[in-house]
Parts: structure tokens; C-alpha cells; sequence
């Protein structure tokens, strides 16, 4: 009974938060919003028995995602406020205020979204009582597969394919995101954090910490909840405090080496994939007793590279232009 | 049985204070005193909580782990509300006074 | 070929550009050349390889990391994904040497990310066409997204930024489609792989409303009208060498996963009506981006118009699938039109783009008897026309005959008749452009610079497209052959 | 790799080789351009003799390139194919050297030249098709080469003219594509055979089969400018004269004719046509437009223009001969085929010679140019009374054997049509003649208002003229000859008809 | 399953906003929403079997969210530049599709 009131309160919960974060008036509400939304999406997942899920939601999806809309709300408000200091009348024209689009769009929108909802509700309510899906296979072999927890063993051994083609679309969204910088620093440059000492000095606590649990959390990951994925995010949380903070990049960190580290995990992940066809395995066929170490050398450097690429990310769009210092970097 | 007791009676003091935090954000005037009530009864009544989930957890680590998220949440909030603090003021925002709406 | 088997062709497909990607990221612009002729020389072998072993040997299935299904991925390569495997092959090895040129002198520091940018994008339509799982499609299906919008976005120019974020935002919202389509299907059937997908849907709520929802997901990529609004601004703004990847590669590989979906796993859930409602749209499509293509001032946009009118084609003729007698023909058909159109738009393109170097504008008005100034260019875009009308010798004619006469066999004349009628059209905006390139007025861009290795490649692909019409009888053949053994269709239809 | 294989393709190549090294040579290398199209033409010329010898004595000819699933392209040798390519091969020639006079230091020469031998090329396929689907693929390689060659002088009027043939050309290309699919669904094979191919079928498929008939003929008719299809044809005349020549005497309404021909006597056949009753309708249709053509011919004053309308008429005695189902008139219509293109071509010579040298456009203008250019108008004088039907001139042994054959087939109404359409090209040819020998100058101080002061024109334009105003003289006097068009008509005639 | 009426409803609000949001955040925010939706439902169906639930929509998902995370980073940066170009006011050759 109790465990029925949270649920529905939860869903309650989600849906408005969810509405909310798309049509609040403000965009900056709208977007802070996105953040207890994904909070309690995560909690949903643990409610779920989905631990892994539930880190990596609360990592990415609620802290990562939030950050990096909020970096853009931001931006984008800063060139309309400077926008309007100089002429009012062009700014009036596109104000962040137009929600919604013409009546036509919304009556659209609504008609689609039934339509759709009362399909999909058909469908949902429809699907067998039971179905085990793939759990007897993922068991049966589980002691096969190198990992102990089932996630990360059809993460990186059964469906490893899968998650290597998934480091390769970080990796394009970053080359993405980064072409789209400019040469010369914008008009108008965020210079409105002045170096904050409490800050400072919650990062130089902090990042070590971090970088202590997001090792445990891969360390761990192959037998309980946790992984690279996890463990990435995490670390990305760190880079992200360091930008923020405008710790100058370390100068060892130069570009080429931040390309290296980003491409660690593809190369690591991809090279193990081909190099074990030498003795006439299939793609990715680990020989089983060389598949825990070769899942935690992969876990690794996929750690690095997720972790330098998100990390990445949130800085290209928080700084929009090629500027030596910025440009991230994990610890 | 000792510990059950203690333990829910942390939980329901995190609760109230949970409340009280809640209570004070949206009741409070301007953003300061509503930073007061989030990050201090706030902060406290997470602690309560974690208190209570640390006495029910299976072995020692597992509380002080529980334990260290707390002390986490504490540094986090606190260095947060530095931040909108120092940043509330230096966007010029007064704090309230008495007999202000 | 010799010695080394089908299956190490298959993993090298996807391996290679992956790799040569990685390595031009890593090392950077001084990279760009070998990584070119690396990649021009290799992939189009491996591929070449690929396609020859599944002609000779029949469809492969690959189980990556050993496992079988349904617990592990499976890789599939038969006829169909075999030839538009060839076909991404010969387009990306044109493509290679066109954008060397192209972006070569350009010291456009945002050209630097085009090499890892198209072979990312090479790659992932090499594994979207060798999928054999569901969710793995799902996964390519972003790869692809996420580069031909990093592609588009490459010169950083307001119209070209624009279209690029509306084209990853409707590409995103329909991605999540086919994803609630696989969370169906995987909810009530428990499995990903294509095959055993194909063995297990019935008329369920679940799997049809999963038919729906892939097909939604599917077409919105796919541009088909009318979800077809992002593309032309997405392809017209493109640099010239990125929208003939998109146009000849990237629409196609939505259009080959409707395909191999209707063909290999739907056939139980879906319904005629369905089918008619897709060959309805696909008319609309012909129609209206024919027309559009009529009155568009530019020629890039004229040509990604065009795309919308011959992406209709493809799903005008999905009704004919239903009918068994005729299924081989209209697979055969389908396959002859895509690769025809994908020669013959990316040679489109490639013109268009060394017509625009000349011109600088790809503003009609401006490129006012360019033929003068760059004729290869001109016959080229004529020439792969030929094929876009439907015209014989080209392998649009040859499409379009075997379609035709499944239409009639079966008693589709309307379908016959706007195959016939979109011919017309498409004619008619070719046609307007040749008109404008003749014009004797003084043509007003330069005539200095040439350049021979744009025009060439454009023709190269133009007289591919061309000649591809003489492909059509042994495409068929394969495609029987594999009909014949079970192959083209994953799984046997259920009746 | 045998000669029967071997001599279609190099008969293809021969123009197809110059064409693509045409395109390929710098655009200011107009010695080796003019060598390689002359050359080529000769080559095919000599392939073409060769060959006719061949087929004379029932070698065959037969080339198949695999191309549609159970559909190869068939290049095959028959008589009624060496017809038309022989004519192509010889016209060619001349039309070459003519070009190459008219186009001197005009731009764009590579462009044109290029084409121009495309269009013999696809012209050359049209001849050789042995099947529906060989004879519509180069049917619609003639539309699109022959374009560029419309559009040729890039005026908005030559674009306009182009844009009009084109849409003309292909909306008959795509309701041939429909019948040429729809028949080869309902008969399972496209292959050419005299007598037809479709005699089993008639009792099954006749109201589908009448149906495909009327599609195939409004398919070629407008190539052949059947009435109402002709309306491109008047329009194309913008063309430069050589252009005019090709598309009126050696390939484009020849190739429509040509169509008409083979549908009605190698696909369906002319006994199985006339038994469904097929060609009456194409016979009115026929009729009627050879009178208006003669009709419209006579209010021209535009010389081109009044020759267009003249090849409207003209063409369609070729049809009307096919549709009377007596093998006399058919006789007739296929060797009018050869006999209308050189009298035809002369005259398009002669009408380039008037503008290139005398500046003359209209028939107005033409006021005592006779004595100017003597030897132009003497070849234009042969040719036009050839048209008008005077013997002993060609065009009087075409229409001997259709008024011969429609008497045959109890059709004399048809003859009352012949004779009218002679006085009307009467009507129109001799008030030309007339002016342009007899008419005296309008002149002011000796200089001419009407043209400018010229001489005769250069020998490359003039020889060309005059050897096929000869040559019209000497099939129509040497008729009966062994090696002459009636002959090789009256031989496929035989075979046509299993005579 | 209850859940899985929760991702539906999810879904249709993503739907919705997507198609009835101008605002560039909004959409990208639709999108989002749109996606959790779906994920909600893979992994509420993964949970319908007693004991521990189905691993392969948990792989499925976190893959799933590693993909969201990297396109909204990249539409982020398009909507900034987009954004920007636009209050620069210089429409480079605008094209009306």
C-alpha cells in the first residue's frame, strides 16, 4: 500500500516536474527544473532495482545534462541582456517568453500526443504479465563473462558491441561541439564569477575524493552496481567543479594529450575487440579466462576517455570560443 | 530493538526539520533567509535521516558510508550557498527588512 | 577474394573507417591526406570484398564476441546490405577525393574536423547496414545522426547551424521513436535480434503499435513527406561534399531500415492499409518535392528537393511488397533505385558544389551559362539527371522498369502512373537548370579557376549512376538466388 | 568475337568513340575535331556497305548486351533496319561536312559537334533495335542529345524551342515506357519479329492489346509529329540549319516514323493490326495530318517554317502507307522513309545556305536570289519538286506506289488525299520557286533591301546540297535499279510480308 | 507496470512539447523528457518478472543515456551558436525551405 502511494506520488511527481521543465515561463526556471527532475528520475530507477541506472541518472542525466542547459540558458541570456542594453526594440521581437508556438502547433501537439498516448497505453497494457526476456541467458552465462554484476557483463561482454559504438558517439558529439567554437573570444566573455575562495576550497577537498570514489565505483563495477559509465560521469562532475573554478590546465595537459586521453577508451575498447580475432575468435570474443582483467583494462580507459569527453563537452558549450585555458581536462 | 527506536526517532526529527526547511523556503522574504532555512534545517535534517539509515545498515562501512555522503551533502550545500549568496549580493540584491513586504 | 573470408571483409568494413576516424582525430590535420587515400583505397576494398563474398557465398551471419542470439549481437550481410554497402563504398571513395579538394585549400579551421566527422559517419552507415540487432541499430542509427550533424554544422554559418540543430532535433524525436518501437518489441517478445524479432511478431497490441513506431521513427529520418521539412535546409547548406554524403547515403540508410524491417520482421503486423498509407506519402512526396524543386532560386536546394521527390519513389512501391509473386521483382527494384540514387545525387551534388567554387553563389540567377565555364560539372549533373528522370541507359531507368512492371503485374495503376508522372517532373527541374547553364548570357563567375578534380569526380559518379542501369539484371539475379535459399527475407513470412 | 557480332557495335562505336573524344579534346583543336567526325562517318558508311551485302545475302547480324532482368539490349541487322541506317550513315556524312562549313568560328563548336554524334549514335540504335526495350532506350537517348543541339544558340528563344521538344519528346517517352512495360507484361517478350510477335495473343488480350497499340502510336507520333503531337517541331526550327536538317531528314521524326513502322509491322504485324481493325484510325489520323501539315505549310512565310510544316505533312506518308495494310502502299511508305529524308535534307541545306550567305529568313526575301546563288537554288528546285511529286523525281515514286496501294486496299478516298496534299505542296513550293528565279529585286542603288549582297555559298555548304538534290534525282530516275531504295524496300517488303 | 504508464505519459509530453515548443532549450528539454519516457518503460517492463530483474534494457538504457547526454550536449552548442548568430543579427543568405 505504501509502496503504491510513492509510486503514484512519484509519477505525480515526475509528470508535472517534467511539464514544468519545459514550460515554465522563465527558461531558466525551465531548465533548473530539469535538475530534481532527473533527481527523482533516478530515484525511480532505484525503486526500480536499477542501482546502475539510478548512478548514472543522477550523474549525467540530472547533474551533467542540467549543467550543461544551464550553461546555455546562460549564454543565451547574456547575449540578449547585452542585446538589449543596445536596442531594446530587436530584443522585444525574440523574447525567451514565447513559450509555446501558435495555437495550430499546440492544438497539434495536444491531438498527437493522445493519439499517441492512447496507442501506446493500448500497447503497454497489453504486454504479457511475464516475460523473462533475456535474464536465463545473461545468467547461464554470467560466469563466462568476466563481470559479476549481469549489467556490466552485458554491457561490455554480451552486448559489448553495442557500448563500443556508444564511446564512438561521445566522441562525435564532442568533435561536434568543439567545431563549433569560434577562433576569437566572443564580444562578450563570462567574467562574472570572480574566484570564489569557498569554492576553491571545496574543490581542492573534493576532486580527490571524487577521483577516490569514481576508482571505486569501476573497481566495483564489474561484481555490483557501478562501471565506467558511473565511474566516468562521476569524474566528469570533477572537471566540471575545475572548470568552473577556472583551475588553469595543468601544462602537460596539452592538446594533443587531451585527444589521446579522449580516444583512450575507444582505441582500448575497439583494439581488444580486433586483437583478440588473431587467434580466431569472433569480434570481441574474450577468451574467458583473460575476459575479468581484459573488462577492467577496457572499464578503465573508457573511464578516462568518458570522463575527459563530458567534461569536454560542458566546456565547449560553457565557453563558446578557443581559449587556451578553458578547454577542460580531467585530473 | 534499541536501535530501531533510535533510528526512527532520528528519522522523524530529519523529518521536522525537513519540514521546517521546506516551510521556511517558501514562506521567507528574500533570498538569504530562504538560503538560512534550506541549507541549515535542511542540512540538518538530512542529517538526522542518515543517522537513522546508518544505524539500520548491515555493517559499520556501509553507515560510514552513509556518514560520508552526509558530510558530502554538508561541504556541497554549504559551498553552494556561499556561492548564491556572494552572488545574490554582488547582483545587488538587499537583504529584507523588517516592515518590507 | 582470396584468402581472406567474407567474414574478416565484414569486420573490416566497420573496423577500418572507425580507426582511420580515431587516427585523424588523434593526429590531426597533418594526417588528413594519408588518412584520405588510406581510407579511399581500403574501405572500398573490404566492402568490395564483402559484397563479392556474399554474392558468391550467400547472406553471413556473424556472432560478435561469440555469443549467439538472441544473448549477443549478431552482424547480418546479405544481398541488400552487401550492395549498399558497395554503394556507401563507391560514393565515400568519390567522396574522399572530392573533399580533399574541396575543403583542401580552405584553411577553415572547422574543415579540420571533417575527416574524423564523415569517416565516423562512413562508418556508422557501414554497421547500420550490417546490423542484425535491433537495439545495435538504434546505436548506429545515432552514430549517424550525431556525424551528419557535426557535418552539416561544419562551416559554422547561421543557415547551415540552424538547419544542423533542427535536423538533430527532429532526427533525435525520431530515433526516440524507433527506441520505444524496440522497448515494445523487447517487452513482449524478450529478444533484439532481427531474425527471431521477424520469427515471434503476431497482431498483438504491442507488436503492431512497435511496427508504428519504428516506421514513424524511420521515416522522420528518412525525410518522407511530410516529415520531410528538415532536410532540404539541412542538405542545401551542407558544404557540397557532405550533402552528397547525406543525400546519397544518409536518407538511405533510414530507407534501408524500412526496408529490411517491412521485408524481414514486420510482414505478420503490418497491414495493406499501412502500406498504402506509406505509398500514399511517398506520392505526396514525389509531388510536392518535385515541385518545390521546380521553384527553389538555388541549385543546391533544387537538388535536395529533388531527394525529397526520390525518396518518395521508395516508399510509393511498399504495397507492392505485399504481393509474394512479386516480392523479388520489387526488392530488386528498390535496391537498383536506391543505388541509383545515391550515384546519382551524390554526382548531383559534387557538380553543384565545383559549379558553386566557380560561381561562388549557388544562386540560379548567378550561374547563368556556367556551362561555359565549367561544362564537366554541367554534363555531369545532366548525366546523373538522366538517372534522377528515369531515363535509359541509367539505373533509374532500370529501377523504375522493374517497378513498373510490378505495378502492373499487379494491378497498381496509379502507382504506375505517378512513377511515370514524377519522371516527368523530375525532368522538368533538371531540365531548369540545363536551361540556365546554356543560357548564352555572359556568365558572370570566374572562368579562371577550375577545378578538374571536383568536375571529374562529380562525372565519375554521374556515368556510374548511368551505367548502373546494366547492373540491374544481375542484382536480380542475386536477389533471387538469395530469395531462393531464404536469405533476402531474414525469416520465412508468417502467413 | 565474330564480324556478326562485331559490325553492330563498331557501326555504334563509329560515332559513339568520335563523340566521347569530341567532348574530351581541348575546344580549340578544330582540325582534329572535323577529322574525327568525318572520319567516323566514313568508317560507318563503309561498316553500313558492308553489312548491306550482308543482310542481302541473310548474314546476320546480331549483337546482345545483357542489360534488363530477361531484357538484353539487341542490336540485330534486318533488312528494314539497314533502311534506316543506311540513310542515317549517308546523311551524316553530308550533314558533317555541312556543319563543319556553317559552324566555322562559331562557339562553342566541341559542344555541338559533340552531340551531333551522339544523336547518329543513338539514331544509329533506333536502326538496329531488335527489340521494343533496345528501340526505346536509344529512342530516349535521341530526345536527350538532341536537346543540347535545339538549345544549341542559348537565346531564350532557342531555350524556349528546347524546352517545348522536350516536353513533348519525354511525355511520349513516358507513355512508350508505360505501353512498352504494359506489353511486355501481357506478350512476355519485346523481341522484334516480322509479321509480329503477337498473333497468339490477339483472341485473349485484344482490348489490352488495342489499347498499347494507340499508347505506342501516340508515343511515337510525337516524334513522327502525328497531328496534334506535332506542335515541337515548327518551334525547333530555331536550330541552327544543320540541326534542322538531322532532326527533320536523318533522325528525329525519322525515328518516330520508324517507330510507327515497327510496332505496326514487327510487333503487332500488318495483317494482325489490320485484322483488329488498328489501323484505319491510323490511317485518318495519318491523312488528316499530311492535309493540315500542307495546310498550315502554306501560310508561312518563315522558310523554315514552311518547311516544318511541309515535314509534318511529309513524314506522315510513311504512316499512312504502313496503315493501309496492301503491301504496294507499305511499299510506298517504307521507301518514302529514305526518299523524304534526302529531298527533305537538301532543302534544309539550301534554307542554311539562304541565312548563312544571304542573310534570308523568309520566303518575302527571297526575290530573285536565284540569280545570286544559282547553284542553291537549283538544288532546292530538284528537291521541292521531288516533295510536290513531279516525275521523275523521288517523291513521285513514293506516292505512285500509296496511291497505287490505297487503290488496292479499296481505300480511294486515300487517293483523293494524295492529290490534294500534291497540289497544296504544290502550292506552297512553286510560289518559292517562282520568286526566288523569276521575281525581280527590290533594289536601291544596286544594293538589295532584301538580302545581303551574296554570292553563292561556300563550297562546304553547297556540295552537300547539291549531291543530295543528285541523289533524289537519281533514286527516283533509277527506281527500278538493283541497288536502289525501292529495291531494298520492295525486299523487305517481301520478308515483312512472307511474300 | 505502473511505471510504464508513467513512461508513456512521459513520452506524450515530450510529443507535445516537441511539437508545440519554439524555444530551442524547450525542445531539447522535450526531447530529454521524451527520452526518459522511453526508458521508463523498458526498465518498468525489465522489472514485471519476480526476482532480479532483466540486465539487457538495463545495458540498453545506460547506453541509452550516455547517447542523450552526448546529442543534448551537441544540440546545446548548436543553440548557443544558433542563438548568438542570431543576435549578431547577420542572416548569412537565410534559406526558406
Amino acid at each position: 500500500m505504501t509502496v503504491w502511494a510513492f509510486d503514484i506520488l512519484a509519477l505525480l511527481a515526475l509528470v508535472w516536474l517534467a511539464w514544468r521543465a519545459m514550460t515554465a515561463r522563465r527558461i531558466e526556471v525551465a531548465v533548473v527544473t530539469f535538475l530534481p527532475y532527473g533527481l527523482l528520475m533516478a530515484l525511480v530507477w532505484a525503486r526500480l532495482r536499477a542501482p546502475d541506472i539510478a548512478i548514472a541518472e543522477a550523474a549525467i542525466g540530472a547533474g551533467l545534462t542540467t549543467a550543461l542547459l544551464i550553461a546555455a540558458a546562460n549564454r543565451i541570456r547574456r547575449r540578449s541582456a547585452y542585446e538589449r542594453a543596445a536596442d531594446t526594440a530587436a530584443a522585444s521581437s525574440r523574447s525567451a517568453d514565447a513559450r509555446l508556438g501558435g495555437w495550430g502547433k499546440q492544438l497539434v501537439g495536444a491531438v498527437l500526443a493522445c493519439v499517441v498516448g492512447g496507442l501506446l497505453a493500448a500497447a503497454v497494457a497489453n504486454l504479457p504479465a511475464q516475460q523473462a526476456g533475456l535474464s536465463p541467458q545473461v545468467e547461464a552465462n554470467l560466469s563466462d563473462s568476466g563481470a559479476g554484476n549481469p549489467v556490466t557483463a552485458v554491457l561490455l561482454n554480451f552486448r559489448g558491441y553495442d557500448t563500443l559504438l556508444e564511446i564512438a558517439v561521445l566522441l562525435l558529439a564532442l568533435i561536434g561541439v568543439m567545431q563549433l567554437r569560434r577562433e576569437t573570444p566572443g564580444p562578450v566573455v563570462s567574467a562574472e564569477q570572480r574566484h570564489s575562495l569557498v569554492l576553491d576550497s571545496l574543490v581542492h577537498v573534493i576532486v580527490p575524493l571524487i577521483v577516490i570514489v569514481s576508482g571505486y565505483l569501476l573497481w566495483r563495477g564489474g561484481d555490483a552496481p557501478g562501471g565506467a559509465f558511473q565511474a566516468g560521469a562521476l569524474l566528469a562532475g570533477a572537471g566540471v567543479l575545475l572548470i568552473l573554478n577556472k583551475q588553469a590546465r595543468p601544462a602537460w595537459l596539452s592538446a594533443r594529450v587531451v585527444r589521446a586521453f579522449v580516444a583512450a577508451g575507444l582505441l582500448m575498447f575497439g583494439g581488444v575487440a580486433l586483437n583478440v580475432m588473431w587467434t580466431g575468435r569472433n569480434l570481441l570474443e574474450y577468451p574467458i579466462e583473460l575476459a575479468k582483467p581484459l573488462i577492467l583494462a577496457i572499464e578503465a580507459a573508457a573511464t578516462v576517455s568518458i570522463a575527459v569527453i563530458l567534461t569536454m563537452l560542458f566546456g565547449g558549450v560553457l565557453t563558446p570560443h578557443r581559449a587556451p585555458s578553458l578547454q577542460g581536462g580531467a585530473s | 530493538m534499541w536501535v530501531d527506536v533510535l533510528s526512527g526517532l532520528a528519522l522523524v526529527t530529519g523529518l521536522a526539520f525537513f519540514v521546517a526547511g521546506t516551510v521556511g523556503l517558501i514562506r521567507f522574504p528574500d533570498i538569504y533567509t530562504r538560503l538560512h532555512a534550506l541549507t541549515k534545517a535542511d542540512t540538518l535534517g538530512l542529517g538526522f535521516v542518515s543517522l537513522a539509515i546508518a544505524l539500520q545498515s548491515p555493517s559499520i562501512f556501509v553507515a560510514l558510508k552513509v556518514m560520508l555522503v552526509w558530510a558530502v551533502a554538508l561541504a556541497a550545500g554549504a559551498t553552494a550557498c556561499n556561492l548564491i549568496a556572494q552572488y545574490a549580493d554582488r547582483s545587488g540584491l538587499r537583504p529584507w527588512e523588517r516592515g518590507e513586504p | 577474394m582470396i584468402g581472406v573470408g567474407a567474414e574478416t571483409w565484414l569486420i573490416l568494413c566497420i573496423a577500418l573507417p572507425f580507426t582511420l576516424a580515431v587516427a585523424a582525430y588523434v593526429v590531426g590535420p597533418r594526417a588528413n591526406l594519408y588518412v584520405a587515400w588510406l581510407a579511399g583505397l581500403a574501405i572500398p576494398l573490404a566492402s568490395a570484398g564483402l559484397c563479392y563474398g556474399v554474392v558468391t557465398e550467400g547472406a553471413i551471419r556473424y556472432a560478435v564476441g561469440g555469443w549467439d542470439q538472441p544473448l549477443g549481437i549478431a552482424l547480418h550481410a546479405d544481398v541488400l546490405s552487401g550492395l549498399m554497402v558497395l554503394l556507401s563504398a563507391v560514393v565515400g571513395l568519390v567522396t574522399c577525393l572530392y573533399g580533399h579538394r574541396y575543403l583542401g585549400g580552405a584553411d577553415d579551421a572547422s574543415s579540420r574536423s571533417y575527416w574524423p566527422l564523415w569517416l565516423m559517419l562512413w562508418g556508422a552507415l557501414n554497421a547500420l547496414f550490417l546490423a542484425g540487432d535491433a537495439f545495435n541499430v538504434y546505436v548506429t542509427l545515432e552514430l549517424v545522426t550525431l556525424a551528419s550533424v557535426g557535418l552539416v554544422a561544419m562551416t559554422g554559418k547561421a543557415v547551415s547551424v540552424r538547419a544542423s540543430f533542427r535536423y538533430l532535433i527532429l532526427a533525435l524525436a525520431g530515433s526516440l521513436a524507433y527506441l520505444l518501437g524496440v522497448a515494445l518489441l523487447y517487452a513482449q517478445h524478450g529478444v533484439l535480434d532481427l531474425v527471431m524479432l521477424g520469427e515471434q511478431l503476431g497482431t498483438d497490441w504491442a507488436s503492431v503499435a512497435a511496427c508504428a513506431a519504428v516506421t514513424v521513427g524511420l521515416i522522420l529520418k528518412a525525410a518522407l513527406f511530410p516529415m520531410h521539412f528538415w532536410l532540404p535546409a539541412a542538405h542545401g547548406s551542407a558544404p557540397a561534399p557532405v550533402s552528397a554524403v547525406l543525400s546519397a547515403l544518409v536518407v538511405k540508410a533510414s530507407f534501408y531500415l524500412v526496408l529490411r524491417y517491412w521485408l524481414d520482421v514486420f510482414p505478420a503486423s503490418v497491414t495493406d492499409v499501412g502500406s498504402f498509407v506509406l505509398s500514399g506519402l511517398g506520392a505526396a512526396a514525389i509531388i510536392w518535392g518535385s515541385v518545390q524543386a521546380l521553384r527553389t532560386p538555388r541549385l543546391k536546394l533544387l537538388v535536395a528537393y529533388s531527394t525529397v521527390a526520390q525518396l518518395g519513389y521508395l516508399f510509393l512501391v511498399l504495397p507492392l511488397l505485399r504481393d509474394a509473386a512479386q516480392r523479388d521483382a520489387v526488392v530488386t527494384g528498390l535496391i537498383c533505385l536506391a543505388l541509383a540514387h545515391g550515384l546519382a545525387k551524390a554526382g548531383a551534388f559534387m557538380a553543384a558544389g565545383a559549379m558553386q567554387r566557380v560561381a561562388g553563389d549557388d544562386g540560379m540567377h548567378g550561374l547563368r551559362g556556367v556551362s561555359v565555364s565549367t561544362p564537366v560539372a554541367v554534363f555531369a549533373f545532366a548525366l546523373a539527371g538522366i538517372s534522377l528522370m528515369g531515363l535509359p541507359p541509367a539505373g533509374g531507368f532500370g529501377a523504375k522498369w522493374v517497378l513498373l512492371d510490378a505495378s502492373i503485374a499487379s494491378d497498381n495503376w496509379l502507382i504506375a502512373a505517378i512513377m511515370l508522372a514524377g519522371g516527368l517532373l523530375a525532368a522538368g527541374y533538371i531540365f531548369r537548370f540545363i536551361r540556365v547553364a546554356f543560357h548564352t548570357e555572359e556568365f558572370a563567375g570566374s572562368v579562371v579557376t577550375r577545378h578538374r578534380t571536383l568536375e571529374w569526380s562529380a562525372m565519375a559518379l554521374a556515368l556510374a549512376a548511368l551505367l548502373m542501369g546494366f547492373l540491374v539484371e544481375p542484382i536480380s539475379i542475386w536477389v533471387a538466388n538469395a530469395g531462393a535459399a531464404g536469405t533476402t527475407q531474414l525469416a520465412e513470412v508468417v502467413p | 568475337m565474330t564480324a556478326s557480332v562485331l559490325m553492330p557495335l563498331i557501326v555504334l562505336l563509329s560515332s559513339l568513340v568520335p563523340a566521347v573524344l569530341i567532348f574530351l579534346l581541348p575546344a580549340d583543336r578544330h582540325w582534329l575535331r572535323g577529322a574525327m567526325s568525318l572520319g567516323g562517318a566514313t568508317l560507318k558508311l563503309a561498316i553500313v556497305a558492308i553489312m548491306l551485302w550482308g543482310v542481302f545475302h541473310e548474314q546476320t547480324y546480331r549483337l546482345t548486351i545483357p542489360f534488363l532482368p530477361g531484357l538484353p539490349l539487341t542490336l540485330h541487322a534486318d533488312a528494314l533496319s539497314m533502311f534506316l541506317i543506311t540513310l542515317s550513315a549517308l546523311l551524316w556524312l553530308f550533314t558533317t561536312i555541312y556543319a563543319i562549313g556553317y559552324l566555322d568560328n562559331a562557339p562553342h563548336r566541341r559542344r555541338f559537334f559533340g552531340f551531333f554524334s551522339l544523336c547518329v549514335s543513338a539514331t544509329v540504335g533506333i536502326a538496329l533495335a531488335g527489340d521494343l526495350l533496345t528501340f526505346l532506350v536509344f529512342y530516349e537517348l535521341l530526345t536527350l542529345t538532341t536537346y543540347p543541339l535545339v538549345a544549341h544558340r542559348g537565346s531564350a528563344k532557342a531555350l524556349q524551342a528546347a524546352r517545348t521538344y522536350l516536353t513533348y519528346t519525354l511525355g511520349g517517352g513516358a507513355v512508350l515506357l508505360l505501353a512498352t512495360v504494359w506489353l511486355y507484361h501481357v506478350a512476355g517478350t519485346l523481341a522484334f519479329r516480322e509479321q509480329g510477335f503477337l498473333n497468339g495473343l490477339v483472341a485473349e488480350q485484344g482490348p489490352t492489346l488495342t489499347v498499347i497499340f494507340f499508347l505506342l502510336i501516340a508515343g511515337f507520333g510525337v516524334k513522327a509529329a502525328l497531328v496534334p503531337l506535332h506542335g515541337w517541331l515548327p518551334k525547333a526550327m530555331v536550330a541552327p540549319a544543320p540541326v534542322s536538317a538531322l532532326l527533320h531528314a536523318v533522325a528525329v521524326v525519322k525515328a518516330g516514323a520508324f517507330g510507327i513502322v515497327r510496332v505496326v509491322s514487327d510487333v503487332y504485324g500488318i495483317e494482325t493490326s489490320d485484322q483488329m481493325g488498328l489501323l484505319l484510325p491510323l490511317t485518318l489520323a495519318a491523312s488528316f495530318t499530311i492535309v493540315y501539315g500542307s495546310v498550315r505549310a502554306l501560310a508561312q512565310d518563315d522558310l523554315k517554317r514552311r518547311l516544318a510544316y511541309s515535314t509534318v505533312s511529309q513524314v506522315s506518308y510513311i504512316a499512312l502507307g504502313l496503315s493501309l495494310g496492301s503491301p504496294i502502299a507499305a511499299l510506298g511508305g517504307i521507301v518514302h522513309l529514305v526518299h523524304q529524308g534526302v529531298m527533305k535534307i537538301t532543302l534544309f541545306f539550301c534554307a542554311g545556305n539562304l541565312a548563312e550567305s544571304a542573310g534570308i529568313y523568309r520566303v518575302s526575301q527571297m526575290r530573285g536570289i536565284g540569280r545570286r546563288m544559282p547553284w542553291t537554288m537549283a538544288a532546292f528546285t530538284v528537291a521541292a519538286f521531288g516533295m510536290i511529286g513531279i516525275p521523275p523525281l523521288a517523291g513521285f515514286v513514293s506516292k505512285w506506289h500509296l496511291g497505287v496501294g490505297a487503290a488496292a486496299a479499296n481505300q480511294g478516298w486515300v487517293i483523293a488525299v494524295l492529290v490534294t496534299s500534291g497540289l497544296l505542296n504544290a502550292a506552297y513550293f512553286l510560289p518559292i520557286i517562282h520568286t526566288a528565279w523569276f521575281a525581280v529585286e527590290n533594289s536601291v542603288n544596286g544594293k538589295s533591301d532584301d538580302h545581303k549582297d551574296a554570292a553563292e555559298a561556300k563550297w562546304p555548304l553547297l556540295a552537300p546540297a547539291l549531291f543530295t538534290a543528285a541523289l533524289s534525282m537519281i533514286i527516283g530516275l533509277f527506281a527500278t535499279a538493283d541497288a536502289s531504295p525501292l529495291t531494298w524496300a520492295t525486299l523487305i517488303m517481301r520478308r515483312e510480308f512472307g511474300l | 507496470m505502473l511505471y510504464a504508464f508513467g513512461g508513456v505519459a512521459l513520452v506524450c509530453l515530450g510529443l507535445y512539447g516537441l511539437v508545440a515548443l519554439e524555444h530551442m532549450l524547450r525542445r531539447i528539454l522535450a526531447v530529454n523528457v521524451m527520452g526518459t519516457g522511453v526508458f521508463l518503460i523498458l526498465i518498468a517492463s525489465a522489472a514485471r518478472a519476480e526476482g532480479a530483474p532483466d540486465p539487457v534494457p538495463h545495458a540498453m538504457v545506460l547506453t541509452g543515456i550516455v547517447v542523450a547526454v552526448s546529442a543534448t550536449a551537441l544540440a546545446v552548442a548548436l543553440a548557443c551558436r544558433v542563438a548568438e548568430q542570431e543576435q549578431e543579427g547577420r542572416p548569412e543568405g537565410e534559406v526558406k525551405p
